[in-house]
């Protein structure tokens, strides 16, 4: 009989939290009646500090919740946004619910699987970037739009997206704060 | 339902028997000299020569195998459950390796007690048993030896198709409809098989 | 149409620095709590109430009779009262939230406190999408500036009223968006929807009574409490009162959201503050709520107008969370619901039988039917799925679901019999082209 | 010389002659009653069975058969009475067998005085052709025909078995029973003939074909209407015997005493091997007795229509060159007939080198054969050399007539077959019903017919 | 109490009723699958989905629907069946219907449902999603993530039964599915009930597997007797042989649960400690014989050095009956009860079930020292064994010789017993006796509830009914009590030991009576080795 799941091939080996961690999981836990109900604050701060959760890191947790492993696992695949695999140094997510797509979302993804030179749900042989459809970013009307880790890139055009793919692979920051975000109303792309 | 039988009282002349006896003489004499004289009964030389066996022909049983060669039950005891007279005996067993977890460590048919009703590969979810090999011949000198096992069900039809369609193709010169092709098997024609 | 468009909930919006307390109180933030805090709580509830103030999450249930259901502290055993904001916008066409908080944080704590001292909470918690990040770091930098200030925490300005206010971020899943989801989301457990009854009011996060509010509607409590009951019922229709932001996008010149009174004429929202079609295309179909609402023709959209009662009357679709999201003619509506789908059938929590299975099922059809592959017994089967789902689920995404499947399938019949190379059947429409 | 060698030898050899008569006919008449039976029902029976590829049309069968029961294992079940259960198929067989004794089977065969003084004889001898010349011969084999319920009583009996004690008693109840309605049949036919004597019966029917029994034994009918009365009575007394000796011999429809459903198999259920075979021969050499008896009785025993004894030694050229030379031209048909067998769907199927291929071969030789000795008799007819010598005639006479037995004997085992094949069997209250309720009663009445008839028919041969 | 009505019926059911049991009760069947008597309400399955005629509107799930005054609901509308059709159509939409190796076939509700409400032709021309199967997730258990249908009663029975939640929901959508963490196993001693619960067959019990398909087995139901809890239990069984414990619900005991080591206790039924034959002095005999020589060697020693020792092994009816006997036949001998804890033997106690005395009747023994103050308690026969009063000891199924060890060198041993033990093996006479599946009679458990258990198998060997033995030993002495069967002596144990007063095998049901006395029997301190 299979042991179930397959641990995955990769994973941290033993992890523990700083004391800079400690302390931010105990001012976490405070803001409610019950541990556990710090478990999602807790899992994002263990996604940015490890990068993803391995089993190692979710068994860690469970240990800081004092609840089952499984039951953090349970959490976990239930967001999507909590990464089981490891994703390259950039996650490029492109929305494709239904106002995006009919702003072209289909093309921006084309765009940059052409430019990266890799298929959704892969990540570039450097390491750099991994590339992922999403479903509704709640950016409807700035669309079409995508995620780079926790930044929204609106109203995106081939020549936007090799710009910000561009600064970002030459290791220059994310370029914050973005005009697009402060603009409410929006002229559609015409095209 | 019964069906009561139309009956009339009898005539004089019926009651004498005797032309009653009569009509039933012309008619059987009438049988054997036609049947002297024209010899065309439908009795077939057998074993010289053979019935073709009608596809759905109740034989033998066999048991299918998948292509990698395991045989295809999973010892569910669908058919053991409906056998009417309880012949089937399956000790089922687990194969760690095979996806298919559950299989017969032995599967055992007695052919003194079957009764042919072809239940068990109507019961049959998994195709796994036949009885197309077209075989009536089914005997033994001990009562030991018809109690077909797992084995001797497995390698029944190796590399010989079912008979009934062999028969067909010998008579005919074509199979019949309804046989998957990459189960097809030829038979030797001297019926060893069978015997 | 010439109606006043007073801008309520975004009279802040576009003023540099709109996020920051200093600017904020320059332009008005915190005097409804001020004065809130001088009102009894019950109070604060009539006024609510009075306003007509319906919950600007999708379901209209209106705001101050939601209050009054938390049980009186004697019958709730000692257990405390929870407020939660949901700001967990994932509605496909909706983006109303994101501005909201992005452009006016300090309205939505002000709300906040005002409505937790109206209910009698000592906490509230902000329910943030995950991928609202940067949002919430905007948001968590305001409170960190009110509760400088003395305006969140113990003792609210000397009141003795202690409200905190807390935000939690979600991680990608729709499903949290649905009340009890989000409470469960709250507590730290998988977002699935809880069973009804008990109702959240009565026993939401840990069990406790528990009022969830959209973030519009929280804003929408501020501005009530700060110009009374019947200032606002002055603004949109007489059973919807008030103004709703809209959130348009899709096939428009100008995609963005629009403050409009409730009442607005849809035609004139889509040729106005839109600016129309592109040039050159005609009008297809509009989803006025988001996604998870029933599709309008052409013909029902010019009857409509922007509140509760005329969309459903005109059209049986529903206002929603006014994600108004328009198709010209160019769009492929086979190739548009199964998109819908796709994301219905990612997003199920998988809790309960007919959504779990059906979504997904309901989309791989919906793809053969895209790719040329499925029949006409296929779009019925589709049908039947769809009827099956709709108001047999534990929440009410089956319904979201079901809907535009109904409503595609409804309205649009031949696109989707076309597809499977058949015309439509002569049974499809019973006589009901009433609309 | 006190011993008479030469009627002692003649008395031996007649014993040999009629023994071999019934004895030869018995495996002939399984072999029909299984092809016979086949054929009715559509089958071809036996065929399977083969000396050197010649199947015979299944008579090999029967061969086998003898074989596997003699050679099968006799068991002799522990319970038995043994003394008696031993006896019993003796009892049956022998019976069977005695009963022919009195049955002639020809007038007489004259040696003539050269042939006699081969062992210094003295003149012509005249032999008569039959064993035994009792005087009350008809009632010898009804009371040895009794007796052959002995053989079935000690075997159920003897057996100690619930089935066969069963089977046993119905035989004897059955046999009772008819010999009943069979004695009055034979009563009335002695009443017509005026004698017991069954050589003296069957010379009575010598002559035209109305003189047999059956006829009502007239010497010269004229064309009288009261002819028919001879006809009735002659008719209703052949029913009466012939249907007793169904009875008697326990066949379809009366076999009662076997029953494979009620009974399991009868009376014999505990035999096996030859003591089985025994019991089975003995049902047919009773069915062979049967006919024999039924054909002196009523028609014409030995005699052939319109070909009395003094005819045929008077006509034996003629007789022999008809008989030749309409034996070619039907042995050269079964000769092509056997040949064109060869193309059956049968001989195709077989395998090249199958020995069975030579059977058609096989056949065309023997008919060929046939032919040519069918021409080599006409030849001798034409010739007429046999009809000159005095040894000839009577050797002709002789063959004829015990052939014309034979043939009646054949016709009516046959008839028995063909009977048992197409009548259901009685019930066991049919039977009696049968027995008692309608033949006895009809016998009683054909008597007293007979007693009418008897004095009518002199008043006919008269006019 | 609310009176609620199901179908036009209408039944009075105390406030709070779930409406599964109410109309179970009212004797209508709804078919669910997450529903659970002693577990948390989910609701996620829908297959209870009934029509609400009044005091509501639509069509709402029974097993979150709760009596109150007004309710009327219908079970069987045209609707409702629609709804159950359908539900089941989506139940099955990515079931790999892997029936013919699925040990849960023939129990499987997914199968019976879909007889009684099924659709009967599929509509389904998508691929199924697959998951993992054939997990190894405990030491009993096997997981087939495939055939899960999320109905989360393991999960529930993991949070509100054990407290130990190994197992849970992992991803959403249709690809959701039960699993455990890596690493991870089941551990805790009652994953038979997960087992049990999962009403179809995504976990199966790894001892029953491929074993017997379970429509071949016969069910009788009986008494667990591996510890003093007593759990009502079913004894599934074909041909003599047993293949499987399973529990029976009984709310005032087990409710609906049992321990691992209660469910395997069906393998010492046919172990090598068996008695089998009657032995004498260690040579195999006739059982007549035995008993014969028992008699022979009690009228052969001075009455008052034997010493008779009721059985907490035993049934209430043999101890009764060695009682009788003893009193009967040999006035002077003393008669002892021991509390008899196999110390050692069962580490694991928990609040839940297990009870760390083995011996389920040890309060039907004590019932009877409490009737009779002259039985003695194990500390007195200790005593007596060691100050050389005890010449010869009758002891039904308990092991004095094991803990009384040396002190008891030299006292012949007359043993009644079904297993062999250290008394077994060094006494000079042995009757075998039957497993407790081999006889009819009654066991009082820890909390005085007085149960029946009842014969599923034929006796093994020579072996006889404990109270029978006893039976024939005093009809061999003189007097035996008289008893012609288990219920006959079961009838004269009611009619004069009071705490039986009045009871009958008819009474006590499935579900057993409670003592008749002031107060329950304390339990005992849980883990505390007793006393020999």
């Amino acid at each position: 009989m299979a042991a179930f799941p397959q641990p995955p091939a990769q994973g941290h080996g033993p992890v523990d939290w700083s004391d800079q961690d400690r302390a931010e999981i105990a001012e976490l836990m405070t803001h409610y009646p019950t541990q556990r109900a710090a478990l999602l604050p807790i899992l994002w701060l263990a996604q940015r500090k490890w990068g993803w959760l391995s089993f190692d890191v979710m068994r860690r947790v469970a240990q800081t919740v004092d609840l089952p492993p499984s039951e953090v696992y349970s959490v976990a695949t239930f967001y999507t946004m909590l990464k089981k695999q490891p994703t390259g140094k950039y996650l490029i997510q492109v929305c494709h619910t239904l106002s995006c797509k009919l702003a072209g979302a289909d093309r921006i993804v084309e765009h940059i699987k052409d430019r990266l030179g890799i298929e959704e749900g892969q990540t570039t042989p450097d390491g750099m970037f991994t590339l992922m459809r999403v479903e509704c970013l709640a950016s409807c009307g700035s669309a079409p739009m995508m995620q780079i880790d926790d930044d929204f890139f609106e109203q995106l055009t081939p020549e936007s997206i090799d710009r910000i793919l561009d600064g970002l692979a030459k290791g220059e920051p994310l370029p914050l704060p973005r005009p697009e975000v402060d603009k409410w109303t929006f002229q559609s792309l015409e095209s | 339902m019964t069906v009561p039988a139309l009956r009339h009282e009898r005539t004089f002349v019926e009651r004498l028997y005797l032309p009653e006896i009569v009509k039933g003489l012309y008619i059987t004499l009438r049988h054997a000299l036609k049947n002297l004289f024209e010899q065309d009964l439908p009795t077939i030389e057998y074993p010289d020569v053979r019935k073709p066996m009608p596809e759905r022909y109740k034989g033998a049983h066999r048991l299918t195998t998948r292509p990698d060669g395991k045989v295809k039950c999973v010892a569910c005891m669908c058919c053991a459950q409906v056998c009417p007279a309880k012949c089937i005996t399956i000790q089922a067993g687990e194969d760690p390796n095979d996806p298919i977890e559950k299989y017969p460590v032995e599967f055992q048919i007695d052919m003194l007690r079957c009764i042919y009703c072809g239940y068990c590969v109507e019961a049959c979810p998994k195709d796994a048993i036949r009885m197309d090999t077209g075989i009536y011949e089914i005997n033994a000198f001990t009562r030991q030896d018809m109690v077909h096992n797992k084995a001797y069900m497995t390698d029944l039809m190796d590399g010989h198709k079912p008979l009934a369609e062999t028969f067909y193709r010998q008579q005919a010169g074509s199979a019949p409809k309804g046989y998957d092709t990459d189960e097809q098997r030829v038979l030797p024609v001297d019926g060893s098989r069978g015997l | 149409m010439d109606v006043p468009k007073p801008r309520i909930l975004t009279a802040r919006w576009g003023i540099p620095g709109s996020h920051t307390l200093a600017v904020a109180q320059e332009h008005g933030a915190y005097t409804a709590l001020r004065k809130a805090l001088t009102m009894a709580p019950a109070d604060i509830t009539a006024v609510v109430k009075a306003s007509g103030l319906r919950g600007r999450g999708g379901a209209g249930f209106p705001t101050g009779t939601k209050w009054t259901f938390v049980p009186p502290e004697e019958k709730r055993g000692g257990k405390p009262v929870y407020l939660v904001c949901n700001a967990d916008e994932s509605e496909p066409g909706t983006f109303k939230d994101r501005y909201c908080i992005w452009n006016d944080p300090h309205m939505l704590i002000e709300g906040c406190v005002i409505a937790a001292r109206a209910i009698g909470a000592k906490v509230a918690y902000i329910y943030l999408r995950g991928e609202f990040k940067y949002v919430k770091d905007r948001l968590d930098q305001a409170l960190a500036e009110a509760r400088a200030a003395g305006l969140v925490g113990k003792n609210i300005l000397g009141s003795g009223v202690d409200v905190d206010v807390w935000t939690h971020q979600g991680a990608g899943a729709y499903i949290c968006g649905e009340e009890t989801a989000l409470l469960s989301s709250l507590e730290g457990e998988r977002g699935q929807p809880k069973l009804k009854p008990p109702f959240p009011a009565v026993e939401g996060a840990w069990r406790s009574p528990t009022i969830v509010n959209n973030v519009e509607t929280l804003q929408a409590v501020t501005w009530i409490v700060e110009h009374g009951a019947d200032a606002y019922k002055a603004i949109g229709t007489e059973k919807a009162p008030g103004t709703k932001l809209f959130c348009c996008s899709g096939n428009i010149r100008k995609p963005g959201v629009y403050e409009l009174p409730l009442g607005y004429p849809m035609m004139e929202l889509l040729n106005d503050e839109c600016g129309g079609l592109l040039p050159g295309r005609s009008l297809k179909a509009v989803i006025p709520g988001g996604s998870s609402v029933p599709i309008m023709t052409p013909a029902e959209v010019a009857r409509a107008t922007m509140d509760y009662e005329s969309i459903n009357e005109v059209s049986g679709s529903y206002l929603g969370s006014g994600g108004f999201i328009v198709m010209d003619d160019r769009t492929d509506l086979v190739d548009a619901l199964a998109n819908l789908l796709r994301f219905y059938a990612h997003e199920s929590c998988g809790q309960c039988t007919p959504c779990r299975e059906g979504c997904g099922w309901m989309y791989s059809i919906l793809t053969r039917l895209r790719d040329g592959e499925a029949t006409e017994a296929d779009i019925r089967v589709l049908r039947d799925l769809a009827n099956n789902i709709h108001s047999r689920t534990i929440c009410f995404f089956g319904a979201s679901a079901a809907m535009p499947v109904q409503s595609f399938l409804k309205k649009f019949p031949e696109e989707f019999f076309a597809r499977a190379g058949v015309g439509v059947p002569d049974d499809w429409r019973p006589a009901a082209s009433a609309k | 010389m006190d011993i008479p060698w030469v009627e002692l030898i003649v008395a031996l050899l007649k014993c040999v002659f009629s023994l071999a008569f019934v004895m030869q006919v018995v495996p002939i008449l399984i072999w029909a009653e299984r092809k016979v039976s086949a054929y009715i029902q559509d089958r071809t029976g036996p065929n399977r069975a083969h000396i050197g590829g010649i199947r015979a049309a299944g008579l090999v069968h029967t061969l086998v058969d003898v074989v596997k029961l003699i050679v099968k294992e006799d068991i002799i079940p522990s319970h038995v009475e043994k003394r008696y259960w031993f006896a019993a198929p003796v009892v049956a067989m022998s019976v069977a067998l005695t009963t022919f004794t009195v049955v002639p089977w020809g007038d007489a065969l004259t040696l003539p005085a050269s042939v006699t003084a081969l062992w210094g004889g003295e003149g012509p001898l005249s032999v008569p052709l039959q064993v035994a010349q009792i005087n009350g011969g008809m009632l010898f084999i009804l009371a040895i025909g009794s007796l052959g319920v002995y053989g079935v009583m000690l075997a159920g009996w003897a057996s100690n078995n619930k089935f066969s004690l069963l089977g046993g008693l119905r035989a004897s109840a059955q046999m009772v029973s008819y010999e009943l309605a069979m004695g009055l049949a034979v009563v009335t036919m002695f009443m017509l003939y005026g004698t017991a004597r069954l050589d003296e019966i069957a010379a009575q029917q010598a002559g035209p074909i109305w003189n047999w029994g059956v006829f009502g034994v007239l010497d010269n009918p004229g064309l009288d209407p009261l002819v028919l009365v001879g006809w009735i009575v002659g008719g209703l007394a052949f029913l009466l015997f012939w249907t007793s000796v169904f009875a008697e011999t326990n066949r379809m429809p009366f076999d009662l005493p076997e029953g494979e459903a009620e009974l399991v198999a009868g009376y014999h259920i505990e035999y096996s091997s030859l003591r089985f075979a025994l019991f089975f021969m003995a049902e047919y050499a009773h069915m062979v007795v049967g006919s024999a008896v039924t054909a002196t009785l009523f028609f014409g025993g030995y005699n052939i229509p319109f070909l009395d004894g003094q005819a045929i030694r008077e006509n034996t050229d003629i007789i022999l060159a008809v008989l030749g030379f309409g034996g070619v031209p039907a042995s050269i048909v079964f000769a092509v007939i056997a040949w064109r067998r060869r193309n059956r769907p049968f001989y195709k199927a077989l395998p090249a080198d199958d020995i069975r291929h030579r059977e058609p071969r096989f056949w065309l030789a023997v008919w060929s054969l046939s032919a040519l000795a069918a021409l080599g008799l006409g030849v001798v007819g034409l010739s007429g050399l046999v009809g000159g010598t005095a040894l000839g005639p009577e050797l002709v006479a002789f063959a004829l007539q015990t052939g014309s037995l034979f043939l009646k004997v054949l016709f009516g085992t046959f008839f028995m077959i063909w009977i048992r094949w197409t009548i259901p069997r009685f019930r066991y209250d049919q039977l009696m019903d049968l027995g008692w309720r309608t033949m006895l009663p009809v016998a009683i009445g054909t008597v007293m017919l007979a007693g009418v008839w008897v004095i009518v028919r002199e008043a006919v041969q008269a006019a | 109490m609310p009176i609620v009505k199901i179908n036009g019926v209408e039944i009075e059911v105390p406030a709070g009723t779930n409406m599964i049991d109410a109309a179970a009760k009212a004797g209508f069947d709804i078919p669910h699958y997450c529903y659970h008597p002693h577990l948390s309400i989910a609701g996620n399955c829908r297959m209870c989905t009934c029509e609400i005629e009044a005091g509501g509107r639509g069509l709402e799930i029974a097993c979150n629907m709760q009596a109150r005054d007004g309710l009327a609901i219908r079970t069987d509308s045209p609707q409702v069946k629609a709804v159950r059709r359908n539900v089941m159509e989506f139940l099955l939409k990515n079931h790999p219907l892997d029936c013919p190796i699925c040990d849960q076939s023939g129990e499987c509700r997914l199968q019976d449902y879909y007889m009684e409400h099924g659709q009967y032709e599929s509509r389904l021309a998508d691929p199924k999603v697959g998951k993992h199967k054939r997990m190894d997730i405990g030491d009993h258990l096997v997981l087939d993530a495939e055939r899960c249908i999320a109905c989360s009663r393991c999960v529930r029975f993991g949070d509100e039964v054990t407290g130990t939640g190994e197992l849970r929901l992992f991803n959403r959508t249709d690809h959701t599915e039960i699993g455990i963490f890596p690493g991870e196993r089941i551990s805790h001693a009652y994953q038979g009930n997960l087992a049990d619960i999962c009403p179809v067959g995504a976990i199966t019990s790894k001892d029953f597997r491929f074993e017997k398909r379970v429509w071949y087995l016969d069910e009788t139901d009986s008494v667990c007797t591996g510890c003093a809890t007593g759990c009502n239990i079913r004894v599934c069984h074909q041909q003599g042989q047993v293949f499987r414990y399973m529990p029976r619900r009984n709310d005032a005991v087990n409710k609906s649960w049992m321990c691992d080591h209660g469910r395997l206790g069906w393998q010492d039924i046919a172990s090598l400690r068996r008695v089998l034959r009657a032995r004498i002095d260690g040579k195999q005999a006739e059982l007549s014989e035995g008993i014969r020589a028992a008699a022979a060697a009690l009228r052969g020693v001075d009455a008052s050095s034997v010493a008779f020792v009721l059985g907490t092994r035993a049934t209430n009816e043999a101890n009764w009956a060695l009682w009788k006997v003893a009193r009967a036949n040999l006035p002077q001998a003393g008669v002892y009860w021991c509390q008899g804890n196999d110390p050692g033997a069962w580490s694991q106690v928990d609040d839940l079930l297990m009870d760390a005395d083995k011996n389920p009747n040890r309060a039907g023994a004590r019932a009877l020292a409490d009737h009779d103050a002259a039985i003695g308690d194990g500390t007195d026969l200790a005593h007596a064994v060691r100050e050389g009063k005890v010449r010869m000891l009758v002891v039904l199924h308990d092991d004095v010789l094991g803990r009384l060890e040396d002190a008891a060198e030299g006292v012949a041993v007359l043993h009644l017993g079904s297993q062999r033990n250290t008394t077994a093996d060094k006494a000079r006479i042995v009757l075998p006796a039957t497993h407790p599946t081999e006889q009819d009679g009654t066991f009082t458990n820890r909390a005085g509830r007085v149960q029946r258990i009842r014969r599923a198998l034929p006796a093994a060997g020579d072996a006889l009914p404990d109270w029978q033995l006893v039976e024939l030993l005093g009809a061999a002495l003189g007097k035996g009590p008289g008893a012609r069967d288990a219920a006959t002596a079961f009838k004269l144990l009611a009619g004069e030991v009071k705490a039986f007063a009045g009871m009958t095998y008819k009474d006590l049901g499935g579900g057993g009576l409670p003592l008749r006395q002031p107060e329950p029997l304390p339990s005992p301190p849980p883990a505390q080795p007793a006393a020999p």
